[in-house]
């Protein structure tokens, strides 16, 4: 993976160590030229927007700055963006402790690894308890268990003649067919002659999953102007 | 690890073990911290645990601990086991706790299954359900809410304390 | 039934039941043969177990044995079970341990990151989170705490023994 490295004047290095440093108070993050570091910040992420795994913690920190420039560009209050500075680098460093801690817990002592539940044999069934073993947690989870069960059975229509991610792909993979890098208007690929509304709605929905499908794996590019407006394809 | 140590080793060893252990891998395990005399070990274990609520039982070679036997007489007594709740029981709390009132023919819609009165039945003995009036449609069916044992069980301070569905839904599905 | 077969009762009791006794649930058991002091036996069980290979915990009033945790270093287990939990279960425990009671809002906050029901499910199945009652915020959300399990996994005794950093204190302790 890329990492984000950092050259501003006041530090340079990759970002997790400037977190680190400003944790550790050996870097004032406040000194650091936060101008200079949401545009390294920000070309880093353009230049990474096919890399949708790109690391969320990076994209986390990215907005933040970019609201933190935007703030700094206009004409505001000395003090509110200070404020906002101050606000940013306790929650880098409350978000530091508790990843810090979470750690720390999974390195204490656990049931299983470093001690164990004692296994008496009974001769006896003892208990007093008539009431059935069921706990809040089981009760919720069962509910989310009917619930998503539900959904699934109202999203798979009595109709099986539905269309399927399968055909979108096939629909769409004319256009890697064509010799042409101009953008296409994604409905052109749809068949023609679907007059069941049904059908059209889930050739559709087969369609747009088929182009983000082929998004996602890089062969093709998708463009919308606007809500609403058309959705554009291309082969990449 | 000196004498004592190597002691409640075992002892810790054969509490733990989900099945009963042989003398050879209990053998095998002490060998790793040193020379130590097993069989020693296991009769003071033995006598240390007499008169006591367990007992240190060897049974084809194999050690475990038990409950007393000569507990044997107040143990008897308590011979109910905590039942589990059938699923079909546990669906129908969930749906009724989430749904009150609610009629059975509902309950059905949602399981997209039949709810048999022993399901009911069972619910309405713990007093976790109760029926609540009569639904206002054709054959005016019984509706169903949960009962005041319910919220004691699961220590809830009403009903509106139960997460709902969409607070526990991702923001992003 | 005397003094020392009650001790024997409720050390069985404790041993062979299948979750951790309130004290309640042995009071009443107790009551049946007989008036006995109940924390008197509990401490002397306790201190009779002390610097042996099993230990009594008392643990939000519950009662239950386990291997002695000075013995860890012989009886480490690496098991499968030492669950891996994903980064984002492992923080969103962290988060809840230490800012209980928290809503889900507030814990997608301080992570700067949706939280998913998937990593809700998967702590509340291992029972080490439960929800508690509703912030009186608009909207009502459910505040989540950990749940007894949490503790008696890692083997604290409160939830304030948990592990400290000095970056945490110092913001929000």
């Amino acid at each position: 993976m890329t990492h984000l490295n950092l050259n501003i004047s006041g530090y340079e290095g990759p970002l997790d160590v400037l977190l680190d440093l400003s944790k550790k108070q050996k870097v004032d993050i406040k000194k650091i030229s936060i101008l200079e570091l949401a545009d390294q910040y920000l070309e880093f992420v353009e230049g990474n927007l096919e890399n949708l795994k790109l690391s969320a913690d990076y994209l986390v920190m990215a907005s933040l700055l970019a609201f933190l420039k935007s703030k700094l560009l206009l004409p505001e209050e000395k003090e509110e963006v200070e404020e906002i500075q101050e606000d940013l680098t306790q929650r880098i460093i409350h978000y530091n402790a508790i990843k810090k801690l979470s750690k720390k817990i999974f390195e204490l002592y656990q049931e299983g690894k470093d001690f164990h539940h004692c296994n008496v044999k009974n001769e006896f069934v003892i208990s007093n308890a008539i009431v059935p073993k069921i706990t809040l947690q089981d009760l919720i989870l069962k509910y989310s268990e009917i619930f998503k069960k539900k959904n699934s059975i109202k999203l798979l229509a009595d109709d099986d003649n539905l269309y399927k991610l399968e055909d979108g792909l096939k629909w769409l993979n004319q256009i890697l067919k064509l010799e042409d890098k101009n953008w296409l208007s994604l409905f052109n690929f749809l068949p023609d002659g679907i007059i069941n509304l049904k059908m059209r709605k889930s050739a559709i929905i087969s369609l747009l999953l088929a182009s983000l499908d082929s998004v996602n794996q890089g062969k093709i590019l998708i463009n919308q102007k606007d809500h609403f407006k058309n959705i554009m394809v291309r082969v990449k | 690890m000196n004498e004592n140590e190597a002691k409640c080793f075992i002892e810790s060893l054969i509490f733990s073990a989900q099945d009963p252990l042989t003398k050879d891998s209990m053998k095998k395990m002490l060998k790793e911290y040193g020379e130590f005399n097993l069989d020693k070990i296991l009769n003071e274990l033995k006598s240390d645990y007499e008169n006591r609520g367990i007992e240190l039982v060897e049974l084809e070679k194999r050690f475990f601990f038990r409950t007393s036997k000569t507990l044997h007489n107040y143990l008897f007594v308590e011979t109910k086991k905590a039942r589990n709740l059938s699923n079909a029981a546990m669906e129908t709390l969930a749906i009724i706790s989430y749904h009150q009132p609610v009629t059975r023919a509902e309950i059905e819609k949602i399981r997209g299954k039949p709810v048999f009165r022993g399901t009911l039945d069972t619910l309405l003995e713990l007093k976790w359900i109760k029926p609540s009036g009569r639904r206002e449609t054709p054959g005016r069916p019984v509706t169903w809410i949960t009962d005041f044992e319910f919220l004691k069980h699961f220590g809830l301070k009403s009903i509106k304390d139960l997460p709902k569905v969409d607070e526990l839904e991702s923001v992003i599905l």
